[in-house]
């Protein structure tokens, strides 16, 4: 079986639900599917901040469904780590109380709306980059679902650059508030890729699984390639002093994130990570009464059609 | 031609179901009614936008939808205050959205035969969207009041509460009398026997009780509005009203 | 001469913290604490129009307290993190009074022998109101943590949920550092003994815990704040926004 | 017994707590002072509605200060009433049960922060026209509790219209503003002094005792004939077709109320009355833990001291 397992992942196939797989393979994909399904729905509070406040109805709309995509993504990534045999139910309770983790970046507070188009474009952004080496992804539910959300994120984060377009357009204050956005996430955003590659000990062993096929370092790099010419179409500046072109290599050069910044909002004292494990906690216990009654109703439903046929 | 103020009160009906229902985003009681009330919310932030839209081409004095909804104050909102309500638990929303949404879908369908050919074409368009709204909000009506005995007493209250806001949807009113006279509208009342029937059997079929009692609050067509609306609509316009002239 | 921002940030303080307070009214667990409440708001409030207007006349470009209470935006306000957060509960609003209580009388007391004049006039006025209210605050942490044992753990849970967001009181800034160099204001790192002393004392002998942890959120002096600001200066602000211009 | 009390009643001289007195005295007053202490809490609420959009500092300062009197005067009046046997929990549960009754004119909402300066206006001034003649109550603790709320009563009445005067002198919307917060608390001012005396049962009996000393419809014509002067500085239209000077009569004559809505409202259908009660029974509730724990911190204390000594 194990040879099996092998040969597929050598071979560059897909792994299914009811295929034989290593326990650590299984382990390593439940906690990474659960880790990002946490983070859509944790990720939808940020931005939801702003929703009863956006400035114009088409925002408000815009924001709107992207909340909702999000709480699908976390639908499709919940439904995927299911079929490695644990219940969304179970992710929940370990989200709530701590025992598993959601991206870091949803611990920084929105301070403006200049935010949503910040998050649009650069923790999108960040995300795609991320995430569109796991369409092919050698675990077959996780890659299918992976396919159908990054179509949704590249909307997402066209959709933001094109709000600080507008915003880059518009009046000082407007612009004023694009670029506080950008030096207040820029680093943070760059800390989505996780540590650099000398400090990541699962990278290894996820990549020879064909789980991951870059390393952080590697996809941070193509990020900020890809992101410094958008930067310069917007009219802003990166608040990175080091960063400069880098003729040899062909590729932009950048400073060093505070990786003790990462450490910590990891460990639990990001600026909002209370808020938000908080947030969620009380959605899911307001909550419980009406999952009882829709178990009770469905039980009581069920009952009546079977005694009556 | 049809009176610019006939849609722009529908439009804050929509507009204002929309706002209230978008709190719910991050704090729904599991992650398919996350995604269900968002649709829901959307829809209604759709058709706000068109009659707002229609009615600011209407009145031709040059004000687009986000003028119309970020720049009115407190008195000049025709929604019902059935809309404005706070929602104190998931029960208010469902039982809201079965009132409001009944009372909706029967009014789209009938605006989609009107003599204004732009509402005539949105009530078409509305009225599928509203259907959906009935639907959901007929299917939670029956779980709650049906499933356990606190959902039934959760369900029961919210019913009581509201129920007697909905008599202000089909009141008379002057701008609904003419709008049927000329026949660029719809008069509520005539869609009172209909939402009456439909409601009263989802109640029953949900083991609810229709409330009784004669105290019929209203006013919100006439800007009149409960204490709820001031602070829904600061947080609505502040940030608009902070940059003005901006573009988003 | 005294660097204008130096009492703005004092007064956004004092402004933050009596909008947050004034929710308790009509909402306080006994009649006798909405009088309290009411009258510490007050007091804030006062020492927020002082403050504010002082600044403004520092500044010189004309703008009154109103100006910049209800114009400025929200990355603009350079208050402490800890006077917006909101008040789950009466413990909150307990813990945080104590906490921010101190500092202010321990700060106001120093205010008044400093080199500006106008400050050191409003220094000792204000000492001898925050002393009211950190002797309230005192009694009510007693009352609570040393009375039940569900008060004794909303107590602690406030304690405990506040703590962190003290730290910014006492971090070092370099307006503060150009204040207390000059001499036109103090530098709240030398006031921090007296703090600590003081407030170790009070949880002591109400039976309260101490916290430990070493987080220190901030950033609310470079106006970097939590997602309640937000809403809550969208409140504050809508209808002096919504009339540009207008007196009251 | 009976004969003194009613040699004091009849020489206007002042009953006291600790003096004899008809039950059903003791019962018409402890209705009374209850409904007016409820009325002065309850009355917090309307105002206290724009305490936190107030638009400028100075009228936040002077609504605090306001609610903040208001509370004051119920305190005062629910202390009055405890001179009477009976105790201020067992009033506040028969206020949020229903029982007892409050104020109707606080059941309509305040729509704009015109309503704060009519408020001021019109309903403390009527409240003033009302309670004026209680400062010479038979029974003393309520005369002198009113000597102290009416001279706060005027302070509020002046601020109120001092606010109307500002809001006439400036934009066209203040204006605007004003008018329709006449338009809308006109009416409900008139029924602030209750029924047409041929429809007050109990106002003969009261007026014997010398708790009430004017009839509801005298009163209601001491405050038009005050009021319509006051209007015309402030250049608005007070909203009654009919209201017209009477020559021979020195007074104004003026239309009759809309009885049937103040039945209604003091029915329980008034705009807010569930609000109302909602309110002041959450806070009442949400505090019992608070004053539990100022009980249970009393009595060790006294413990402790008791065992020091």
């Amino acid at each position: 079986m194990e040879a099996q397992f092998e040969a597929v992942i050598a071979a560059d196939a897909r792994v299914e639900p009811r295929d034989w797989m290593p326990d650590a393979y299984r382990a390593t994909l439940v906690r990474q599917i659960a880790q990002h399904a946490h983070s859509e729905i944790i990720g939808m509070q940020p931005e939801g901040n702003w929703l009863t406040r956006a400035p114009s109805l088409r925002r408000k709309a815009i924001l709107l469904a992207k909340a909702q995509d999000e709480a699908g993504h976390g639908l499709y990534l919940y439904a995927a780590a299911e079929t490695l045999g644990v219940d969304r139910a179970e992710l929940t309770e370990k989200l709530v109380d701590g025992r598993q983790k959601y991206s870091s970046i949803f611990n920084y507070p929105t301070l403006t709306f200049a935010d949503v188009g910040v998050i649009g474009w650069l923790v999108d952004g960040a995300a795609i980059c991320n995430q569109v080496p796991l369409c092919r992804c050698s675990y077959g539910p996780y890659a299918r679902a992976m396919v159908r959300i990054c179509k949704e994120e590249s909307f997402h984060q066209r959709q933001g650059y094109e709000l600080l377009m507008t915003m880059m357009a518009g009046t000082d204050a407007q612009r004023a508030m694009v670029q506080d956005a950008v030096d207040r996430w820029w680093w943070p955003s760059l800390m989505m890729f996780g540590p650099p590659d000398g400090a990541s000990p699962n990278s290894e062993r996820s990549m020879a699984w064909r789980i991951k096929r870059h390393s952080n370092d590697e996809l941070r790099r193509r990020f900020v390639d890809m992101t410094v010419p958008q930067a310069e179409h917007l009219g802003v500046t990166l608040p990175d002093p080091d960063l400069a072109w880098n003729e040899e290599r062909g590729g932009w050069d950048f400073g060093e994130p505070d990786w003790s910044e990462l450490q910590q909002v990891i460990k639990g004292d990001g600026p909002c990570n209370a808020q938000r494990i908080e947030r969620r906690r009380a959605a899911h216990e307001d909550g419980a009464w009406v999952r009882e009654a829709a178990s009770a109703y469905a039980a009581k439903k069920a009952a009546r059609e079977g005694s009556s046929r | 031609m049809t009176d610019h103020r006939y849609p722009l009160r529908l439009g804050d009906d929509a507009l204002i179901a929309a706002q209230r229902l978008s709190w719910w985003c991050t704090r729904a009681p599991q992650l398919e009614e996350d995604v269900a009330l968002a649709n829901v919310a959307l829809d209604l932030l759709g058709q706000a936008r068109a009659l707002l839209a229609h009615a600011g081409d209407l009145e031709g004095a040059g004000r687009t939808e986000d003028d119309l909804a970020f720049l009115r104050g407190d008195r000049e909102f025709g929604n019902a205050q059935l809309v404005e309500l706070p929602e104190a638990d998931f029960a208010h929303a469902v039982a809201k959205l079965l009132f409001f949404g009944t009372y909706q879908e029967l009014l789209h369908t009938a605006l989609a035969s009107c003599a204004d050919p732009v509402l005539a074409a949105l009530g078409g368009k509305f009225a599928k969207e509203s259907a959906y709204h009935v639907d959901h909000a007929t299917q939670w009506t029956l779980r709650l009041g049906d499933g356990t005995s606190e959902s039934r007493r959760r369900m029961q209250d919210a019913v009581d509460a509201l129920w007697p806001y909905t008599h202000e949807l089909f009141a008379e009113d002057p701008l609904w009398t003419a709008a049927a006279a000329d026949g660029t509208g719809v008069d509520p009342a005539a869609l009172l026997p209909d939402w009456t029937r439909y409601v009263t059997a989802v109640l029953a079929r949900a083991t609810l009780v229709r409330p009784e009692g004669d105290w019929r609050p209203g006013g919100g067509r006439r800007g009149l509005h409960t204490e709820a609306f001031g602070p829904l609509l600061a947080e609505m316009q502040a940030l608009h009203r902070a940059h003005p002239g901006a573009r988003w």
